[in-house]
């Protein structure tokens, strides 16, 4: 295992200082618990946007704090869900008496320990409510599973409800347009290499050198079929198709491209896969108002790349369009 | 010894921690085949916090001391597996009451209280390769037994066999909760490593009258 | 090699097109050239500040064009120096007729091919200068190098020059900023595993699994040594040691830091290198002004990461803090 | 033949396209040892557009021929490489000026002129490790060879046993610009990848007068 770090358990906590050292205009630390809050919380009158999950997915999730987007982020153990009173206190914190949404990405662990903050949260008087993110369509929805995974979609949700949030909407109004985010964005990935979580030390699978997996979770996951490497522009239309056919997109949506690297892919990939993403879009008349290229949602040092698309209206284009200021979300 | 006291309880906590972390990277292991890989190292930071409370817990009673571990598992590990640990020793403690000595019966109708808990709060029935697996057919062994009049040491004997029967079981089923179930079929063969741990706990338990 | 890519000799197309089709708002192609301009260009009165070289260390340099850094980028082959007509186009095309800035590193290609561009620039009537980059510590300098390679810091003096232009300073101006951010600025670097340049298809290196090399080059050039991988404590004391050392930085002195991932290094990883940092600088005395984490200037998917150091003073602060709007650098 | 015609330097920059072509990978190796692998690429790349010159370059004087190939490979090389090369062909036509044969005075005043521009813009001397290596003993052979009055295939086969020794040389050499010289002390029994390119220019002339 080749990891910058110091220690396997320590590393989330050593993340979060350095992160509040780097940026205290952003975020401070919540002494005792695994959660960044804004310095400025509560803002008055504003509803609360907490988000959290496992760690491993930075800038995902503490980086998108700041105006516009989180008020709250909580950061669990890599890849597993913090507890419900890391939750819980991040909702206390950021609550101004809005009453706080709590953005959770669709994996059991999070859903159980949201949920219990959720309850907790009743008896300590601060009204709390939960979206539940789940853009993967890779894993297909059935009676049988725990439904679709939540991934680099999350980001969308964020930006929107935080945008809501910022112009003084209700907690039900923020809500509303969170989940109609969660019920427009699709999202698909593919892998090229494993990633090691610190405390396994070694990878929980392996590719072969000519080998990819398509469908791949943030967690290493395994994913619909693993294949073999081809080039950039098929694995797009592979991911594109998938997600195109699901919501269904068609002709004359206008939407918004997030195209996610996963950890160790060089952004002059994510571009060569932006140049397919474009040609498609225009080839199917689907009209794209804003793209996003970067690292958003990773899975440590994963080599490969997602795909989300966002189908937009106009109170979805008006709130994405809204100027955001965080560590790694940014627009003027 | 027909009942279980509450020191009894505090032994069979202490004892099923250092269990669970004696078998930390077995379960890492487990749950790597089917899932993350961390099952191991979520449940063993759980049992560490366990035992420092352990010294803590001796003036309480027994379902004090399962409600108060439960509540010690959910702040501590995370995971999937935090919320349910927790709440099987949280629902067993909330179950018991003020009780103060556990027989068959007790046990029968904690677990069974863990059992529905469990269900609850994970959305997932038997049969779904997870925990629920050898804690549902433990709970029956101990029902029967609590019907059939059946001495203590001869109950948790015939729970703990059931629950390893229940963990074997899983090995031929497909996942579908939890991460595991992104597996499919290709899980078939490997056993659940929530199920094992829940093994563990029950082996503790008949364990400690022998 | 796994890539998601197309074809090696592709690469650089592809990806510039994506880049255009992602942010059109912020640069367009110069047909014909592997340039990338502001579409705004030329700004009336303003100085153009034009950067450059090799592919492979994206964002740079494309990614900094924008209000108050670059106005173009050439990019040349992966890790190959532009030739020179692709840099005069660019001086062109940028050209308010107020001059423009080339920030160069300090490579020989790069210096060779932007000097011809320098030369051919004053027979096409735009008044040309160039800034030379060279912030590496790790190379010493000697009357036998070509001196010291140009890496991370080169980001600060885009930033400097870009925002001194976007004043309306006057070629000399912008020159003389950019030269003093150069002779503040300091660097060094480490690589966990090497990267590989699609033409060649194979790393031109190997690391042992327990191996690292402290100092190495952005193009994967052999570093000062090569050792046991160690905790991130120790990596980062080493580098920031000898950053120090050099310039020297000391007590009371007020710096920017960058903490840079190479291209394959989560970024949990750099903020963990970023706790020690702040540690470090506090320790000495040395205070923090601005903090930057993340991917700046990378190595395709090197593992690793740069710390640079940029000593300020009042009016490089100044600069440093003003507002900057591009594609991977946005400063509110 | 005693002199070299406009055809012949032409059929000269032919020829030499097609063998550093011919030898992309191998020169990518050399690079590999002791730069970045690219240089092999990189002067192909330069060679392909020559190439695509060629047909057009008949009707010029030979200084016209080789200054057209200079501004070519400074257009489609890139890297350090690129303006050294272009400058070496860019540098002997302006040398050759008006003149319509080449002998081995003109050639030897050709390279000299190439030599010097190259250390100017690399600000490099012989026994750094780089093509000046390859391209100082070759220029010196054939300056001796003017002054002795050699015949020209005579004179060049020198020039090409020059540049080869030349490149021999480098091996022992611990490389002072250019990135090769971040290798230092490790590059010691690897020539340098520039310099056998220049090893492959003489060659092609001396095999044109064999
Ligand atoms: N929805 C569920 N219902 C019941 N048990 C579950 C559920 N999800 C997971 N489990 C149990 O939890 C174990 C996994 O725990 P853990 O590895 O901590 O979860 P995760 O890695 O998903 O956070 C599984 O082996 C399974 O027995
Ligand atoms: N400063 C210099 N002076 C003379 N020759 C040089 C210089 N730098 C590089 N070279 C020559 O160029 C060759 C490397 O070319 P190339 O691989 O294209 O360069 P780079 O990879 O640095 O862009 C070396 O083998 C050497 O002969
Ligand atoms: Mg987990
Ligand atoms: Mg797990
Ligand atoms: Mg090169
Ligand atoms: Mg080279």
């Amino acid at each position: 295992m080749k990891k910058l770090i110091n220690a396997p358990e320590k590393v989330v906590e050593d993340m979060l200082t350095g992160m509040v050292a780097a940026h205290p205009q952003y975020v401070r630390k919540l002494s005792g618990y695994s959660c960044l809050v804004n310095p400025q919380s509560p803002i008055t009158n504003k509803v609360g946007i907490v988000s959290g999950g496992g760690s491993g997915h930075e800038p995902s999730h503490a980086g998108f704090i700041g105006r516009g987007m989180l008020d709250a982020a909580c950061a669990g153990n890599v890849f597993s869900s913090p507890t419900p009173d890391h939750f819980l206190e991040a909702a206390k914190v950021v609550d101004s008496g809005a009453g706080v949404l709590m953005v959770i990405k669709n994996y059991s662990g999070d859903l159980m320990n949201s949920q219990m903050a959720e309850e907790m949260a009743e008896f300590e008087g601060v009204k709390v409510t939960r979206v539940i993110v789940d853009d993967d369509v890779a894993v297909k929805n059935s009676t049988y599973t725990t439904g679709r995974r939540g991934i680099a979609g999350t980001v969308f949700v964020h930006k929107i409800a935080g945008a809501k949030a910022a112009q003084g909407a209700d907690l039900d109004e923020v809500k509303r347009v969170a989940e109609k985010t969660v019920a427009n964005v699709r999202s698909m990935g593919m892998a090229l290499t494993p990633c090691i979580v610190p405390i396994a030390g070694k990878a929980n699978f392996e590719l072969a050198e000519d080998e990819m997996e398509i469908g791949m979770g943030i967690h290493g996951e395994p994913g619909i079929t693993r294949c073999k490497l081809a080039p950039a522009d098929e694995i797009t239309s592979t991911l594109l198709e998938k997600i195109i056919q699901d919501l269904p997109f068609g002709k004359g949506d206008e939407v918004a491209v997030l195209v996610n690297g996963l950890g160790a892919t060089p952004l002059m990939e994510l571009y060569v896969i932006n140049k397919k993403i474009a040609e498609i879009c225009a080839e199917k008349g689907i009209r794209i108002h804003r793209t996003y290229v970067g690292e958003y949602m990773t899975a440590l040092e994963m080599a490969g790349a997602s795909i989300t698309l966002l189908r937009l209206d106009e109170e979805l284009k008006a709130l994405l369009d809204a100027p955001a200021d965080t560590i790694a979300f940014k627009q003027f | 010894m027909e009942k279980l006291t509450a020191s009894d309880i505090v032994n069979i906590v202490a004892e099923f921690s250092r269990t669970i972390i004696a078998n930390r990277d077995y379960l890492n292991e487990l749950d790597g085949k089917l899932g993350d890989a961390d099952f191991g190292t979520s449940i063993s930071s759980g049992c560490a916090a366990l035992d420092k409370l352990v010294p803590d817990l001796g003036a309480n009673k027994p379902g004090m001391v399962l409600g108060k571990s439960g509540t010690t598992l959910i702040r501590s590990m995370g995971g999937a597996s935090g919320p349910l640990f927790g709440t099987i020793f949280m629902r067993a403690g909330k179950e018991l009451g003020d009780a103060t000595e556990i027989g068959v019966k007790e046990l029968a109708a904690m677990f069974a209280a863990s059992l529905s808990g469990v269900k609850a709060l994970g959305k997932s029935n038997a049969g779904d390769k997870t925990l629920i697996d050898a804690l549902e057919p433990a709970t029956l062994a101990l029902e029967t037994a609590a019907a059939e009049g059946t001495a203590l040491r001869e109950a948790l004997a015939r729970a703990s066999v059931a629950a390893a029967q229940g963990v074997e079981n899983t090995k031929n089923m497909v996942a579908n909760r939890g991460r595991a179930h992104y597996v499919g079929e290709r899980g078939i063969g490997h056993q659940d490593a929530g199920a094992t741990a829940i093994h563990l706990l029950f082996k503790v338990f008949a364990d400690s009258v022998n």
